[in-house]
């Protein structure tokens, strides 16, 4: 049992007869996820490697239990589908799909929020628990099961990091690809708090990048004590000067300030005694000395 | 992504947001065409998307021809902050009276956007924000109701602006949000928004970025795009191909999946004494054509002295990868050394195609950085 | 307002709904042209307003010309429930395979929009709904999202059409859908939505309502009224006026202020045994001149016998009321009774400016109405 | 005290320098009504009648405490200034203005629930609570203080009706004037929830109308005990077939049935034992009986 989802989640895939969608239904499958049904518009009737295919989630509903979804449609049809799990109740729900208008997650998250539903992602690689259940696009052989949670916005990037935590004996209670948009569902100080309650975790690994506020925001939380799990980071982009002139104006100054640069991202953590690594290798050697 | 000045007004015009009369013109024949058009004195602005011209020095006025053929020259043939002016926007001056300031921002952390209005505009708005936080009034937006036309009376009563004044503002606050929020903006802003000495309340500046997701449903997009010339550019070719790229000044090409994994790359190759010529990110589930064009693309590129391909693979396949590597190697005649580091989704079909081929992919990626960044250096 | 079934479907084209190609006539030369145009066989449907045409065997065919001309001219001479036959809709007959029942309407009561949809479509689908509910699905529309392709879905997989053949219905769903909450529609409804045997799925009738206060931002909606014609109508003009008014067949006029107060004037002359000629509401803050207009609509009316006015101010003030019938009693030369019962608001006033002008209003309702019966009977 | 309102009840009059909004201001603060302040965009600082008149609620309420709205706005600007009295929680808002489109209406009413605030109307005529306050367009001197709560959905009829009760020594406990339109605020059943629970009223008359199925509705509360106190009901409409033809097509038949036309009130109510009047004179019989 880790949080949001378990070796007993039962799932549902949306955009099952896509090319991503059923390459990673069987790819989940193997790794032992229970996907139960599967829901393509106007593909219902069909299968996709022994996954029952309906046109809709109220369909499927009829003769499976179902706690979450997964969802790999296009872009264009993201809206419908995450509306559908939302009013279906579905949750968590794991949103792939990359390409999304910020307006419409915008419109997604807060209706979501209001219901009480934990969206992941979009544009995410989803989320897993080592030797129960993987829920997203990440490779399977790269985590193994232990106490070492990851919250990651990057998705290679934290395949990357899982792999050298495996490969140094750090299992992972689970690893959660929050996704690259600047509006998501779960945030990084969302995904501390639900893992500050995880019994399964007892530490926790960041990966942050650029931009954003998320690592201020996270450090604000532990500083103030609310996380009391011992916290390592890694944030890209610290060279990266590529992304300025990519600046929200005046109006973004006055609300952000300096935040979303890596200095104050490494700042604030830096405040809140969260160890920065330089190198994603220096993840593993923080996490071994906490 | 952001729009020229001369864009972003005519987005505000779309939706009866008023602006003065204007044109953008690439030469100073142009320039001189469009001030006969619009009568002087007019306002001459360089069309740049690094924004902070006002305080490069670089926004000039002009009472005749003479002055405006002076101007444009200068202007046309500036540099601000490493950006080439290629356009320059000749625009009716207008009679300050006051100047406000305006913007709608989407706030991403809240989910939710945000209004700012300040009875204090100008390009010291920041300062005005830190040192006289009460000139400047800050107000979410509930992103189901939208923008309402009490809420910007509020706003403007809360700066001391009431009654039949407040009356000329309403206008600009509901048309701009109508531009903000039908048109997939992130930002749109008016500083200076001014009331002239006539009474009129004109929109003198823009700034607006766009969502790059929302090409798919907002046409003019691709429009404005498609006039904004420029494609010669690598980066310009390279995005047409679905490959985000951004071009340093250095000798090691690198080429990652995912833009916090390629970012890394970009990273540790500093780290370890090198020099990035450029970020390359082909995204999640790229196909071999992808990695083709993206190898093509760096070929394209000045001075590199090797092409570092990092690829975990997790919605990206490496088998898919490896093939798009024997392509490019099959079709490019490279002349310079590639390093590729391989791991994850497929990655045993992927080493087993490049194998076959003789390359021998590295796990690791510090040693794939390390061995590039050496290679770099030998060649220099 | 009610739409004739050739407006509601031009509401539905433009919405990408599927019609069949038709043209409207409002005589048989019309009606040759049309089918000439689109080509036989095609139906021939009168054109009203009160709906259940099918019932009254008002639906013909027609193969060729001489089909044609016997059928329209039969409609066009024909009443049905009280309403004369003035145009009719000449449209391509389809090759149904299976009919359909699609509305969407709005629940005033649970204030929110509702969907129907069964595959039992036709004229007997309120029987199907009593005697065969699970052919028939009704689903409440969250307002503030609308509706969604995949409630579509659900609604049509609950009904046992899956797959592909589902898809097929999706786009009616959310373009009829489109049609009725952008249009300010209070019913939107198509039966039979048909299914033809080349698969294609087409809207072959539509019965349409709009609401009347959405005439201020529904353009159309007076375009829809301008063509109509029918404006020599004493029911239209009075509407022009801002009057509401209803013919009936009796020799008492009533105008009251307020739809309940005038309705329960009707009421009480038929309890007291007198034969209401109409119902006429000047509404609520009547001044003068609309006051002036009812009076003088009344005097249109064929047969009338005495004109009983009940007034009880509220928003509505009896001096000005007084004011619009001294100005009635000066300009109309009225050849019969007005009966006048006038309360409320500016009472004082009211009754102040009759009595000048000699004439006593009654306060109370009940021996208002009971004078004005009296009269009519004389008057017989 | 009595319900919705009081004598101390502070209002704001939205639309206060328009005619009806100014007139009607002067014979509610004759009436005693406790009005505050106006609300007319774009004339701030101005003043009708003596009450000071601000450009947004927001600006009034930093001068006055303010509980309840009267909106007399033209329907073009109802969404703005309904949206702006709930933005600003006042409770209630008896909203005046008529012609209000019903998609609007729709809109403002369920916005308004889902933050339990009551709007009376659109295009009614109000609320009173004799001798207190006065919170309309109704002729005050009609009515008197006493223990009979009107509820109507007719402006005059309303008027009508309370001068007969006033005639006959039936004094009023509160006349909730509900308004004629197809969607509105407060209904018959919720007006007679809250009748139920208010101290100050011993007996109630309903006034309806022809149309919707509200009395419907009503007749359900009162007969499965909700409703313990005495009701008297006239039904306008009775003999017109004036909106005959005014159907909603076969969905209508399909959702309503019969309900709707008078026959169906009547029955309706005299199910629940309710007694229904004939003449408007009769309600004072039967008051007098009850």
């Amino acid at each position: 049992m880790a949080v949001l989802v378990n070796k007993d989640t039962k799932v549902v895939v949306q955009g099952i007869t896509g090319r991503e969608g059923s390459f990673h239904t069987k790819l989940m499958l193997e790794y032992g996820t229970k996907i139960v049904a599967g829901v393509t518009p106007g593909k219902g009737g069909n299968d996709v490697h022994g996954v029952p295919v309906y046109d809709s989630i109220k369909d499927a509903l009829k003769e499976h239990d179902i706690d979450a979804s997964i969802i790999f449609v296009p872009a264009k049809f993201a809206y419908d589908a995450v509306m559908e799990a939302i009013y279906n109740e579905l949750n968590p729900i794991v949103v792939i799909t990359e390409g999304i208008p910020i307006w419409v997650t915008m419109k997604l998250v807060n209706e979501a929020k209001k219901r009480n539903i934990y969206i992941i992602g979009p544009n995410c690689p989803g989320i897993i628990v080592p030797g129960e259940i993987k829920l997203g696009i990440m490779p399977g052989h790269t985590f193994k099961p232990g106490d070492v949670a990851v919250i990651s916005r990057s998705g290679t990037l934290t395949y990357e990091i899982s792999k050298l935590l495996t490969d140094n004996n750090l299992g992972q209670s689970v690893v959660i690809g929050i996704g690259g948009d600047s509006i998501k569902g779960i945030t990084i100080p969302e995904a501390l708090r639900l893992l500050e309650n995880d019994p399964y975790t007892k530490r926790i690994v960041i990966i942050g990048e650029i931009g954003g506020i998320e690592e201020e925001k996270a450090a604000e939380l532990i500083k103030k004590g609310e996380i009391t799990k011992p916290v390592v980071a890694y944030i890209a982009g610290k060279h990266a000067t590529l992304r300025t002139g990519v600046s929200f104006g005046h109006a973004g100054a006055i609300i952000l300030g300096e935040m979303g640069r890596p200095e104050s991202k490494i700042r604030a953590f830096n405040e809140a005694r969260v160890l920065v690594a330089r190198l994603p290798i220096e993840v593993i050697d923080y996490l071994k000395t906490i | 992504m952001f729009l020229y000045e001369h864009e972003g007004k005519e987005i505000f015009k779309r939706y009866g947001v008023p602006i003065p009369p204007n044109g953008v013109a690439f030469s100073v024949d142009e320039a001189l065409k469009i001030a006969k058009e619009i009568g002087y004195p007019v306002v001459v602005k360089p069309q740049i998307l690094g924004g902070r011209r006002g305080k490069a020095g670089a926004i000039r006025f002009a009472e005749n021809d003479e002055e405006l053929i002076e101007n444009a020259k200068t202007l046309l043939s500036m540099d601000i902050r490493g950006e080439r002016v290629e356009r320059i926007l000749i625009e009716k001056k207008v009679n300050i009276e006051h100047e406000y300031y305006i913007a709608y921002l989407m706030d991403f952390f809240e989910r939710k956007p945000i209004v700012m209005f300040s009875t204090e505009g100008g390009i010291e708005i920041e300062e005005v924000a830190r040192t006289k936080p009460e000139a400047l009034v800050k107000r979410y937006i509930d992103p189901e109701l939208g923008m309402k036309s009490f809420l910007a009376l509020e706003i403007l009563n809360d700066l001391g602006i009431k009654g039949r004044e407040a009356r000329k503002f309403v206008p600009i606050f509901m048309n701009l949000w109508r531009a903000f929020s039908e048109s997939d903006l992130l930002l749109a802003e008016i500083n200076p928004l001014v009331k002239t000495i006539e009474g009129e309340v004109i929109a003198v500046d823009a700034r607006v970025m766009v969502d790059d997701n929302a090409e798919v449903r907002q046409e003019w997009i691709k429009e404005f795009k498609e006039k904004r010339g420029g494609r010669e550019s690598i980066e310009y070719r390279a995005k047409e191909k679905g490959i985000s790229l951004v071009v340093l000044e250095g000798d090691v090409g690198v080429i990652g999946n995912g833009a916090g994994l390629t970012m890394a790359t970009v990273d540790l190759v500093k780290e370890f004494g090198g020099e990035p010529a450029d970020f390359l990110d082909i995204g999640g589930g790229a196909g071999p054509e992808k990695v083709f064009e993206a190898i093509k693309s760096l070929t394209q590129l000045p001075g590199i002295k090797v092409i570092l391909m990092n690829i975990f693979g997790g919605i990206t396949r490496c088998d898919l990868v490896a093939k798009g590597i024997i392509e490019a190697l099959g079709k490019l005649n490279l002349q310079i050394p590639l390093v590729v580091r391989l791991t994850g989704t497929n990655e045993e079909e992927g080493r087993a195609i490049l194998e076959k081929a003789g390359i021998k992919a590295y796990t690791d990626m510090i040693a794939a950085v390390k061995k590039a960044v050496e290679l770099s250096k030998e060649g220099r």
